[in-house]
């Protein structure tokens, strides 16, 4: 798997702390089983070395944290990042969330993260998950080992990775790689392909299985505002209720919408909902019309560049046209 | 002890729907989930589902009044009607045990008469596993899951599903549809539901967390764990969403809140969730701060308090939902495991 | 299920006077519709009024037990409900639910025992249901204290049946003081906590209620321990967030203790066994 | 149930530019123009104040169609509003549409001052088009249901 390993990391990091260029490293924390791993902060070597974890599991993005971790000392935060953490990061410092120096990113190699949501579809109380060249083996509780080839137990964010280019690092673990074609927009069009009952049949059974816990808005590294609309009794949206399907649209319509063109399509909205609504496929949606309309644009590629609804150009797509054009069968 | 075949599990499912409302849970994209009961639907055997069971007594969102204005003058209109008769059927041990948890705060006095309703037509058909999930942990909460409570208890074995009857209602839901549910003469049923329970029991003993207890918890802890340096590393990468509190079977908080529907004021109650950071907002201030407050109400409430006002019994039952939606993957278990060790060995 | 009480469901409320006491407080005179008092209750509860499409607030009920035509609030301007409040006029309904939360001691601890009442600001409003109820059952009670503190002059809130009423009892003794000089006021000018430490008055017998914005609990708490007084001799009414009214939603808990349904009225040393989350 | 059961009539919900449109639908009324009464004008500063949760909130309150009308782009009374408009509810109505909402119900015009007759069509045919639509039922709130 990464040739770089768990021991290079710490040591890396060890020799950071010690040297005094960091003060505190922000990495992953053992749990009980091998998936249930917590972002964590580490201060010292012997905590790094008892308990620091890297691995299949760690897909969290760390970059959400520096906002707030940034405010709290004057120190350097060291932060392991995979390729598609970095653009969420130069997204972050697009909209100056926090300031570059106060960061020491290491840019970590990433073959694909594990989803354990997907492992459970096919080995039920699973405890340990060793992988290799060849695929996953899964020891479970009851059922012995459980043989999986890689692509059955990764994420979808994942499967259709967009691209393996860190955009921001100091340093670089292994060597960089550069951007996918990949097949992300397949889904959508699947979906845009269909009669318009059929996409609201789609959707509503989907949405109606949000329980409003906002674990997609408060994961997500675009949606750092200090006080969100969702939590402001007077904005008349902030309405708790799953009453009926129209606070779902309402709040999801929203969400992905404030996040239209700053969104780097890292997938976390999609790993952390409960009930595993492809919410990647509102935020998808809004990359392909923009890519469509007003040309490729990919959020945090590089740090400044204007993003697609703070701009325009006199010549714009009409409104009534973009929808003609959204699918043939219309 | 009645039996009746897997095969003929549909004809028993339409002949207690004729009866009343059924639930059972089926798969969707989103893990099983409880839906009504149409004919051809298959119950899904997944260990448990996304959603508990809480949401038939404790729904998310629930019309308490409503409210006409004109002028200055108000009429409240009372909106509360008489529920039908429903059974849910496939409820874990860890489910029914969270009604007994919500029992003691919804029933106890004052009686919140929703709550009360939902409780008395509502018939359990409660499933006892057979294959724990390794994030389970009931028996640390003193839950046998191979004998769950509830009104109707069912053991499923390779071929059939074997009921019997435990409470009054229970029995005369089973009375009526005695036709198809067969007494089981030839008692092969004890054995076969027997042998179950051995498994059962010999499982939970090989669960990872089979060995989580409960002793240093309990209702007069509030001053050992409130100042605990534990909460700081432990809460340190919450993000304040309401997961865990929304996918618990035993949260109990609520908001009241008035929408202004335009033809009238309607008041309702919707879940809430002390990790939001507005919970405890008032126009005089925040008492909590930080989200390490809000975590630490969240555990303190589940280990500490709840007890302390219910004779012992914990606000938390072990079916091990929050350790596996948690976006963070923080959950008690880590808290109870890190809590009262000397706060450094955040391990 | 529609004959069955339900708590949260409340009665409707007609609002006959509205006076205004201080620039942030109004005092409303609350009955029933057909004219009577809406519920019964002890020194110390309080209620819930709502405003349909505004929200619930909890308020001490002001006025005394004793007094069986009305309820009275005194509340002060400080939030979306209160605002909402203060824009009434005389005639307006609202919604009113209750009696919740624990009175004051009234007949056990209280009884036969001298009275100290501090108050800062509109913290008297919830003192003034247990001062008049004492001034009620005058013989209960030994010699009555009321140290009552506000910022000027015009703050002081119910100042005329202080001067007309109060000070005029046999054996009460009104201490009034406000925070800084002012022109027209040839009382005492100091803080509360300062001002009951130079009155010193002897623990022998002796209960002290205390209410106000939390900065003068705690000095004025302070200052009486100096004075020899025991935590068990003092008391308090706690002001937290509350919805329900009636210990469910989750929301007022201070430790293990619900505000709505334990407190409001705490006695100190009960407080001390508290995390300090309020 | 009244004997007399009215047509059904759509309730139109239109945000006019405060500087064009408003002013175009003032000339329609003076030049007489008829457009239907279910039309609900709300003026706006520019029309690029209109937040797509200002366009939700209206179909959340019964209405069954909502319009946009702007100035045309170029003659923005803030240079560049109308620009932003015409981005942000294209991708608006593109989403709208990928959730399966009828496409019929949210346009977007630009109206200027002068015209008020194409105000007067605009909004006759905008009627006509979500009246053949019927009710609004993939974006109601039920609560605010008669």
């Amino acid at each position: 798997m990464q040739e770089i390993t768990r021991d290079t990391l710490i040591s890396r990091a060890k020799e950071l702390l010690a040297s005094g260029e960091v003060d505190r490293v922000y990495g992953w924390k053992r749990g009980e089983f091998c998936y249930d791993v917590t972002p964590a902060l580490f201060t010292d070597a012997e905590s790094l070395e008892k308990d620091f974890e890297w691995g299949d599991f760690c897909g969290a993005n760390l970059s959400k944290y520096l906002v707030e971790e940034t405010r709290k000392s004057e120190g350097k935060i060291l932060v392991f990042m995979k390729p598609c953490d970095t653009y969420s990061f130069n997204q972050l410092l697009t909209e100056h969330r926090f300031d570059r120096e106060k960061v020491y990113v290491i840019g970590t190699p990433c073959a694909g993260m594990l989803d354990p949501k997907r492992i459970r579809d096919h080995a039920e109380s699973f405890t340990s998950v060793v992988s290799d060249e060849n695929g996953v083996t899964v020891s479970t509780l009851f059922d012995g080992d459980v043989k999986l080839d890689r692509s059955e137990v990764m994420p979808d964010r994942c499967l259709n990775c967009k691209s393996k280019k860190h955009v921001a690092y100091d340093e670089l673990f292994g060597e960089d790689g550069g951007t996918i074609a990949s097949g992300r927009f397949d889904e959508v069009e699947k979906i845009e392909k269909m009669t318009p009952d059929e996409r609201f049949e789609f959707w509503r059974g989907e949405l109606s299985r949000c329980i409003r816990c906002n674990a997609c808005r408060d994961v997500c590294p675009a949606c750092t505002c200090e006080k969100c609309v969702f939590d402001n009794p007077n904005s008349g949206v902030e309405n708790k209720a799953a009453e009926n399907s129209f606070e779902e649209q309402m709040f999801h319509i929203i969400r992905a919408f404030h996040v239209a063109g700053r969104c780097t399509d890292c997938g976390e909205c999609s790993r952390v909902c409960p009930q595993q609504i492809p919410l990647h496929l509102l935020n998808r949606k809004f990359i392909k019309d923009i890519d469509g309309f007003y040309g490729e644009y990919q959020a945090g590629a590089e740090v400044g560049s204007r993003a697609p609804l703070v701009d325009y150009t006199t010549e714009d797509i009409e409104p009534s046209d973009a929808v003609k054009g959204g699918d043939e069968n219309a | 002890m009645r039996k009746i075949t897997l095969d003929r599990l549909d004809e028993f499912f339409a002949a207690v729907a004729g009866k009343l409302k059924l639930y059972i849970p089926v798969d969707t994209a989103g893990g099983a989930q409880f839906q009504q009961w149409r004919a051809g639907a298959k119950m899904s055997d997944a260990l448990n589902t996304t959603r508990s069971a809480k949401d038939f007594f404790f729904p998310q969102t629930e019309n308490l009044m409503e409210f006409k204005t004109e002028g200055k003058k108000i009429e409240i209109i009372d909106v509360r009607r008489e529920n039908e008769d429903f059974a849910i059927f496939g409820v874990r041990a860890c489910d029914v045990r969270s009604f007994d948890v919500l029992d003691r705060a919804f029933l106890s006095e004052p009686a919140d008469t929703y709550y009360q309703n939902r409780r008395e037509h509502g018939v359990i058909f409660s499933l006892a596993c057979s294959k724990p999930a390794e994030t389970c942990f009931c028996g640390t909460f003193g839950i046998d899951p191979a004998n769950p409570k509830g009104d109707i208890v069912c053991y499923k074995t390779d071929d059939a599903i074997y009921m019997e009857a435990k409470t009054e209602k229970g029995a005369n839901l089973m009375d009526s549809v005695s036709d198809i549910v067969a007494e089981d003469e030839g008692g092969d049923g004890e054995s076969a539901v027997n042998a179950q329970k051995e498994i059962i029991s010999e499982r939970m003993k090989k669960l990872p967390l089979a060995s989580l207890s409960t002793d240093k918890f309990g209702g007069d802890k509030t001053a050992k764990f409130f100042d605990d340096p534990a909460w700081k590393s432990l809460s340190e990468s919450c993000l304040g969403c309401g997961t865990c509190t929304f996918v618990c079977p035993t949260c109990q908080c609520y908001d009241i809140k008035d929408f202004n529907a335009g033809n009238g004021i309607k008041r309702f109650r919707c879940w809430d969730s002390c990790m939001y950071s507005e919970f405890t907002k008032m126009s005089a201030g925040q008492p909590r701060l930080t989200q390490l407050e809000r975590f630490r109400q969240r555990f303190m409430h589940k280990l500490v308090y709840y007890p302390a006002n219910n004779d012992g019994m914990f606000s938390c039952v072990g079916c091990g939902r929050c350790l596996s939606k948690c976006p963070i993957q923080m959950n008690i278990v880590k808290v109870m495991k890190n809590l009262g060790e000397g706060g450094e060995n955040n391990g | 299920m529609a004959d069955m009480k339900e708590p949260l469901i409340p009665a409707i409320g007609e609002v006959v006077d509205i006076r205004m006491d201080t620039p942030d407080i109004k005092t409303f005179r609350v009955v029933t519709p057909d004219g009577k008092k809406a519920f019964d209750h002890r020194p110390g509860q309080c209620a819930m009024l709502s405003v349909p499409g505004v929200g619930e607030g909890m308020f001490s009920i002001t006025s005394s037990p004793t007094n069986t035509e009305y309820m009275e609030f005194s509340i002060k301007k400080c939030g979306c409900v209160t605002e909402w409040l203060h824009s009434m006029e005389v005639g307006q309904q609202i919604t009113i639910r209750g009696p919740y939360g624990n009175p004051f001691p009234v007949d056990d601890e209280f009884a036969g025992k001298n009275m100290l009442f501090i108050a800062g600001g509109v913290g008297l409003a919830p003192l003034r249901s247990v001062i008049n109820y004492c001034r009620h059952y005058r013989d209960r009670y030994g010699r009555i204290d009321i140290v009552y503190g506000s910022r000027s002059k015009d703050d002081l809130l119910d100042y005329q049946e202080i001067i007309n009423e109060w000070a005029v009892d046999e054996d009460v003794h009104v201490h009034l003081t406000i925070d800084r000089e002012q022109e027209g006021w040839d009382g005492h000018v100091g803080f509360v906590p300062n001002y009951v430490k130079e009155l010193g008055f002897d623990t022998e017998n002796r209960i002290a209620v205390l209410c106000g914005p939390p900065i003068m609990i705690k000095f004025t708490l302070a200052g009486l321990c100096e004075l020899g007084f025991e935590k068990t001799q003092m008391y308090t009414t706690l002001e937290l967030r509350m919805k329900c009214g009636i210990g469910k939603c989750g929301r007022c808990n201070v430790g293990s203790k619900y505000v709505c349904k334990d407190g409001p009225v705490f006695r100190f040393d009960q407080l001390d066994e508290l995390p300090d989350e309020y | 149930m009244s004997i007399s059961k009215e047509p059904y009539r759509p309730l139109i919900v239109a945000f006019c530019c405060n500087w064009c449109s408003y002013a175009g639908a003032d000339l329609a009324g003076n030049n007489r123009l008829a457009y239907p009464a279910d039309v609900k004008i709300i003026r706006v500063p520019c029309s690029c104040r209109v937040n797509p949760t200002f366009i939700l909130r209206a179909f959340q309150r019964g209405a069954d169609g909502v319009i946009l009308c702007g100035c045309h782009p170029g003659d923005c009374h803030y240079t560049s509003g109308n620009y932003y408009t015409r981005r942000r509810m294209a991708l608006l109505f593109s989403m709208l549409d990928y959730l399966g909402i009828e496409r019929e119900r949210t346009r977007v015009e630009w109206v200027s001052a002068a015209e008020g007759a194409k105000f007067a069509a605009t909004m006759n045919d905008f009627c006509e088009t979500v009246a053949s639509l019927g009710e609004n039922k993939r974006l109601e709130d039920l609560r605010c249901k008669k």
